[in-house]
């Protein structure tokens, strides 16, 4: 019985129990349903093996949902148990997990796994390319991410979440003052799954530089094929940081090192430091594909080419490389000084710069265009105002002097809360709205999102709004509770009403998937929004091949100079088309790094220990594998060309 | 369209707000510190608010106009590359906005680290540390400890040396000025000073955990001569701090304000000597001198202590 | 066998065996903390540059550009972060 | 496979050429990684608390010895790769196999100070500079031991199946890893050894 009390989660409360039963069940009810429809064998020979960048796409936009909805309630319980003073709706213990969870899952499982899905989806169809560098080391990827993800949320039912907010600072994450295994919890999955991404980068880097469609020069790709190169650049660079940080923490957990720890010659602000070094790039690596697929989508719905290509391009590297130069803004108040500050406030607020030639980019290309407000459209029309009060209130909290009074309070929350909410979620929602068609054939019903935009536009501003006044007037971020005579109670209740009305707009998303796929006509044409980019030159939805024939390419536009100019894309004629074969080694590599990262959470070490054999295994049968892939051969070509409405020429 | 106005009403609102009749906290500066920063942050957001007002304008203006049901059917839009011109407009613009700003940024920066000028008297040195979850203050000249409250003199600047005997806080006086982290392994200064009597709220900000929500104190700012009354009327009455009872007091909860007499630092020092530790990773900064003399100054600067 | 051992190889191994004892120097000889660490650096650098074109072939393929771009990139990042933690957490630290 | 002769043969196919220019890209986010120790490294260095200085446990003769190790097997694995481009597989095995007893050298070695550090009252749990310590030491001796397993993977291959497109992509892909641990080591020889000991 020892073994087991470890599991217990030590305080307990029906929030938790809840989610027991309702785990349990969701289980029981997937296994029972694959059973009962004989769907195993096409799961694991269509999904759980597969290496196509599109199905790879779809299972982390899957994923990104999930945690959607996860890291959304965790927002609603969080603004319900704040919206009066004196609220005893939640615990300090709960609410402290909750905000935690909050954080990361949204970061790290949500945002982080609804960009891969969008670049996965779209970045080889927009280059012409038939699959990724590595489909296997994407696949890898995906579970990396996917097991961490699982790992990270069983922590609610089995020993505890961790509770010492999503930067887990020291020595409040340390053994001393964090006693259960949350915090074990936290450098583990987070080390999986951001192994996992630092895979996708390296992965996405050579597919772009070396997979493009013959002629597609660097200076020829779509804005969002540049968006992702520069994204995963900064991944490959920022995500080893974080990688050294997690590692550290984790073996001042496991193994009473002195990192981090007050004694000893520690250094907790070390741990601080390496977050933000690795913390400031991410918030980059979320914004920039969001910028990305803006610049296809406003593009699109103004019917007109995107304005100052070059100058995207340029400020878009320049973020890249401030992005590593600004981390020192989020702890101003450490005591580092004067000078420190200086410096690090004058980079920050150099990043609004290239920020603000974008907009500006955007603005113009609406300027002589035909605007279309579709529904991705509205989301890339209320990403402009929001994000600049969000980008400006930015600049604020970068001047050293005036942080010192936002730092920690709700300011600062609203801030990067209209930040990554226009500048991210609604990117992906606009991207999901847009590429739905052809990831699986038929369109997305507008009426209900342009009813969710709305609900979620204004409901954005009603949430956080309020909160650059409640923090200016004192109010500190992450308390759970806080008494009537602060006065801050007017300013949460009015944030609770606008969680209210997000969640009804996100409601409203998850059923105009239902209702679209019901009643949705599924006889669409391959290029529903009439757009310019290669990824609309295939069927939808798209063959395996992606493009019978590689498509050759001769401006930053070349499927618009196709449809209004004549331009022929597809020269030549078929050939057989070599293809990866599928493989279930990536899956149980994440299977078995699950098994890993919990017997380290839980110092098991026996099972550990087989956990790393069984890691080294799968990585010598790949170096003794031989798999060359296979052929499709052209009459196989021909007859899929011929089902998907006859063959473009 | 509606968002627009939804958002202008927003901006007007806080804006009203801002100025308007119940002074938020920050903005309700009651010593040259938080002058300071109420000062920069209401120029940022002016600043700012140009920035958000042509941003929108241009932005109605274009939405409007070129919209499809605007447009005559046949009209196909141009294909423009860009515009050299405006683009170094738009890079030029944002370039001196945020060297304006920098220059304000450095300038008072230095302000509110340095010990606020125009006081005849030397600093008043407080040592403020926190524990779960609780602020202990130490004045050393007075020869009293309290925790949970804090009594200073006005028109004094006073020097709060910051450490933690937990996970890293935030010492925040909204009203006086900006926080900085207290720390287990260093100690950390900051400077303010009030002009105004007056009673005034102060917190940890930074998470600790559990009862970090409650983990508040009061600041009673008052003449030099009340004070003084004070101190003199918590030496005759308060019990003195003893080692045991210290130990007590640093035991993770909460508890109300207590006085005493004498201080922990005499039995349970800040941790000033710590960070020489790390100091002396100087020798980077300053490599001219051989290894020796590295060692003589360390030991040199700990005597200091 | 000669042809086993080619004298570009050779020649960059007996350069990286030099560069190895003028770095010892730093050891063996008493110096000032400001030269032998300027010594240190020039020699590790040096090294490293060797090692990544005499003996990597950095600059072989067609992919020279994104090969040099990626490593200057990651020494730039590998000396901000070196750099700034040290700014920040010592040096700048009163 | 489409092989293309007018290459060397670990370029030769087009997924040869991504596995390469995908290796380098892995390279630069190993400089931010070892960059990250080293940063980490330089903060923790004279935080020895209770426990001894890096002038106090370090001692020259066997970094020396660790350090002509790896320089030669370097060397030695930069020869394998000649002879591979020759068509000399035995020549090359030979090489792979010299580096990899180097390597396994080098390794010894480094137990063996380890050992020596934890006698002398050093262990992973004394200090912030013991724990950053055995982390950038034993950063860069995990990636040895892997590179061991590796190596030896290699040999085997290239034995079993001959110097194809195949093996030969892997066999210059791992001298480039093999390469990278000395430039890696070069820099720990520098300003962790050197720099503690002068």
């Amino acid at each position: 019985m020892d073994f087991f009390a470890r599991f217990a989660v030590p305080n307990p409360g029906p929030t938790i129990y809840a989610s027991m039963v309702a785990i349990a069940l969701t289980m029981v009810a997937i296994f029972v349903g694959l059973t009962y429809y004989k769907k195993w064998g096409y799961l694991w020979r269509e999904w759980l093996t597969t290496v196509d960048h599109k199905r790879i796409g779809i299972m982390y936009l899957i994923s990104a949902l999930l945690m959607l909805f996860r890291g959304g309630v965790d927002a609603i319980m969080m603004r319900a148990q704040t919206a009066v003073p004196e609220n005893t709706l939640l615990g300090a213990q709960e609410y402290n997990e909750i905000f935690t969870t909050h954080g990361v899952v949204m970061i790290i499982f949500m945002a982080m796994a609804f960009i891969m899905a969008l670049m996965n989806f779209a970045v080889p169809l927009q280059i012409g390319a038939r699959d990724v560098a590595f489909p296997r080391l994407n696949a890898l990827s995906f579970w990396l991410y996917f097991f961490g993800a699982m790992l990270f949320n069983i922590s609610f039912v089995i020993g505890g979440s961790p509770d010492s907010g999503w930067s887990s600072y020291f020595p409040l994450a340390g053994t001393e003052y964090s006693e259960s295994v949350g915090t074990n919890y936290y450098m583990l999955a987070l080390q999986i799954s951001g192994l996992g991404t630092l895979i996708t980068g390296i992965n996405f880097i050579t597919t772009i530089l070396k997979m493009r469609a013959p002629g597609m020069t660097l200076m020829k790709m779509p804005m969002f094929t540049w968006s992702a190169l520069i994204t995963n650049l900064i991944i490959v660079f920022a995500f080893p940081v974080l990688t050294v940080a997690l590692l550290m923490g984790t073996m001042d957990r496991l193994f009473a090192t002195n990192f981090f720890t007050t004694s000893n010659g520690g250094m907790d602000m070390l741990w601080a430091n390496l977050f933000w070094v690795w913390g400031h790039p991410e918030v980059y690596i979320l914004i920039l594909p969001a910028f990305g697929i803006y610049s296809e989508i406003i593009s699109t719905f103004s019917r007109r080419n995107l304005y100052g290509y070059k100058s995207m391009v340029i400020s878009m590297v320049a973020i890249s490389v401030l992005s590593f130069l600004v981390w020192v803004h989020h702890f101003f108040t450490m005591g580092q000084g004067a000078l420190v500050n200086s410096i690090f406030s004058i980079t920050t607020m150099a990043i609004a710069v290239p920020t603000g030639i974008k907009i500006f980019n955007w603005l113009f290309t609406l300027r002589k265009g035909k605007i279309v407000f579709t529904t991705p459209m509205l989301y890339s029309l209320g990403f402009i105002p929001i994000f600049t009060i969000g980008g400006v209130t930015g600049v604020m909290l970068g001047m050293a002097s005036a942080d010192y009074q936002y730092h920690n309070t709700m300011f600062l929350v609203a801030h990067f809360h209209l930040v990554i909410i226009p500048g991210v979620v609604f990117a992906m929602i606009a991207g999901l709205f847009y590429w739905w068609p052809k990831m699986f054939g038929f369109m997305l019903n507008e009426r209900l999102g342009k009813w969710s935009f709305w609900f979620i536009a204004i409901s954005v501003c009603v949430t956080f709004f309020p909160m650059f006044i409640s923090g200016l007037d004192g109010q500190a971020r992450r308390m759970y509770t806080y008494s009537e005579s602060t006065g801050f109670g007017i300013w949460n209740l009015i944030s609770f009403i606008g969680a209210i009305g997000l969640a009804i707009g996100f409601a409203l998303i998850v059923y105009n998937i239902y209702y679209s796929i019901r009643y949705s006509t599924r006889e669409i044409p391959a290029d529903p929004w009439d757009a310019r980019s290669l990824e609309w030159a295939t069927h939808s939805p798209v063959p395996e091949y992606n493009f019978a024939i590689v498509p050759e390419v001769d401006s930053t536009e070349a499927f618009w100079d196709y449809k209004k100019k004549g331009y022929k894309l597809f020269k030549g004629k078929y050939e057989p088309i070599h293809m990866p074969n599928n493989s279930g080694v990536p899956f149980l590599m994440g299977l078995v790094f699950f098994v890993w990262g919990f017997a380290f959470v839980f110092g098991m070490w026996i099972f550990a220990v087989i956990a790393s054999i069984g890691i080294a295994a799968c990585l010598a049968h790949r170096s003794f594998e031989k798999d060359h892939g296979r052929y499709i051969s052209v009459e196989e070509i021909e007859k899929t060309e011929k089902d998907l409405g006859g063959a473009k020429e | 369209m509606k968002i627009k106005w939804a958002l202008l009403t927003l901006i007007f609102t806080i804006a009203t707000v801002l100025t308007g009749c119940e002074p938020l906290l920050v903005l309700d500066p009651k010593g040259p510190q938080g002058r300071t920063t109420a000062d920069v942050i209401m120029i940022s957001i002016w600043t700012m608010a140009i920035v958000v007002v042509v941003v929108f304008a241009l932005y109605i203006f274009i939405v409007r106009k070129y919209r499809a049901s605007n447009q005559s059917e046949d009209y196909e839009p141009p294909h423009i590359e860009g515009s050299l011109k405006l683009e170094i407009v738009w890079t030029a613009i944002p370039v001196l906005i945020v060297a304006f700003l920098s220059v304000v940024t450095v300038v008072s920066t230095y302000k509110v680290e340095a010990t606020p000028e125009g006081y005849n008297e030397e600093p008043l040195v407080i040592y403020a540390s926190s524990s779960n979850w609780k602020w202990h203050f130490s004045y050393p000249e007075q020869n009293i400890e309290t925790v949970n409250y804090l009594f200073i003199p006005t028109d004094r600047p006073i020097e709060f040396k910051l450490y933690s005997y937990g996970p890293i806080s935030s010492f925040w006086i909204p009203q006086l000025g900006g926080q900085k982290y207290a720390m287990a392994d260093m100690v950390n200064t900051l400077n303010l000073a009030a002009d105004v009597p007056g009673e005034y709220s102060g917190r940890n900000a930074n998470f600790t955990g559990e009862g970090f929500a409650q983990q508040t104190f009061n600041v009673k700012a008052m003449p030099q001569k009340e004070f003084d009354e004070w101190v003199k009327e918590i030496n005759a009455t308060a019990e003195p701090l003893t080692e045991d009872k210290f130990e007590e007091l640093l035991k993770p909860g909460h508890l109300g304000q207590s006085t005493y007499t004498g201080t922990h630092l005499t039995f349970s020092p800040p941790p000033e000597g710590h960070h020489e530790k790390g100091d002396s990773g100087n020798e980077e900064v300053q490599p001219g001198s051989s290894k020796k003399e590295q060692d003589e100054e360390v030991d040199h600067s700990k005597m200091n202590h | 066998m000669k042809e086993l051992f080619p004298p570009k190889q050779v020649l960059g191994f007996v350069f990286s065996i030099v560069l190895t004892v003028i770095a010892l120097s730093v050891y063996f000889l008493d110096m000032s903390f400001e030269l032998a660490m300027t010594i240190l650096l020039i020699t590790a650098f040096i090294q490293a540059a060797v090692q990544l074109v005499v003996f990597m072939h950095a600059g072989e393929s067609k992919d020279k550009k994104s090969i040099y771009t990626t490593l200057y990139y990651g020494f730039f990042i590998a000396l901000v972060t070196v750099f700034g933690t040290l700014l920040t957490l010592i040096w700048g630290y009163y | 496979m489409k092989v293309d002769h007018s290459l060397p043969l670990e370029y030769g196919t087009e997924q040869n050429r991504l596995n390469i220019l995908g290796f380098w890209i892995f390279l630069g986010a190993e400089i931010a990684l070892f960059g990250t120790l080293f940063a980490s490294y330089f903060t923790l260095v004279d935080r020895t608390g209770s426990g001894p200085t890096g002038a106090e446990i370090f001692e020259i003769t066997p970094v020396l010895i660790e350090t002509i190790l790896l320089l030669t097997s370097s060397f030695t694995i930069g020869l394998g790769i000649h002879a591979m481009r020759l068509g000399k597989a035995k020549a090359m095995i030979t090489f792979f196999a010299i580096t990899l007893l180097l390597g396994l050298g080098f390794l010894g070695v480094e137990i063996y100070d380890f050992i020596v550090y934890i006698h002398e009252g050093a262990t992973l749990q004394t200090s912030g500079f013991t724990a950053i310590l055995f982390l950038t030491l034993g950063t860069h001796g995990a990636h040895v031991t892997f590179g061991l397993f590796w190596g030896a993977f290699i040999i085997l291959q290239v034995i079993k199946r001959g110097l194809t497109p195949e093996t030969a992509n892997k066999a210059f892909i791992f001298s480039l890893y093999w390469h990278f641990l000395d430039v890696v080591w070069i820099f720990i020889f520098s300003f962790v050894f050197l720099k503690g000991m002068m």
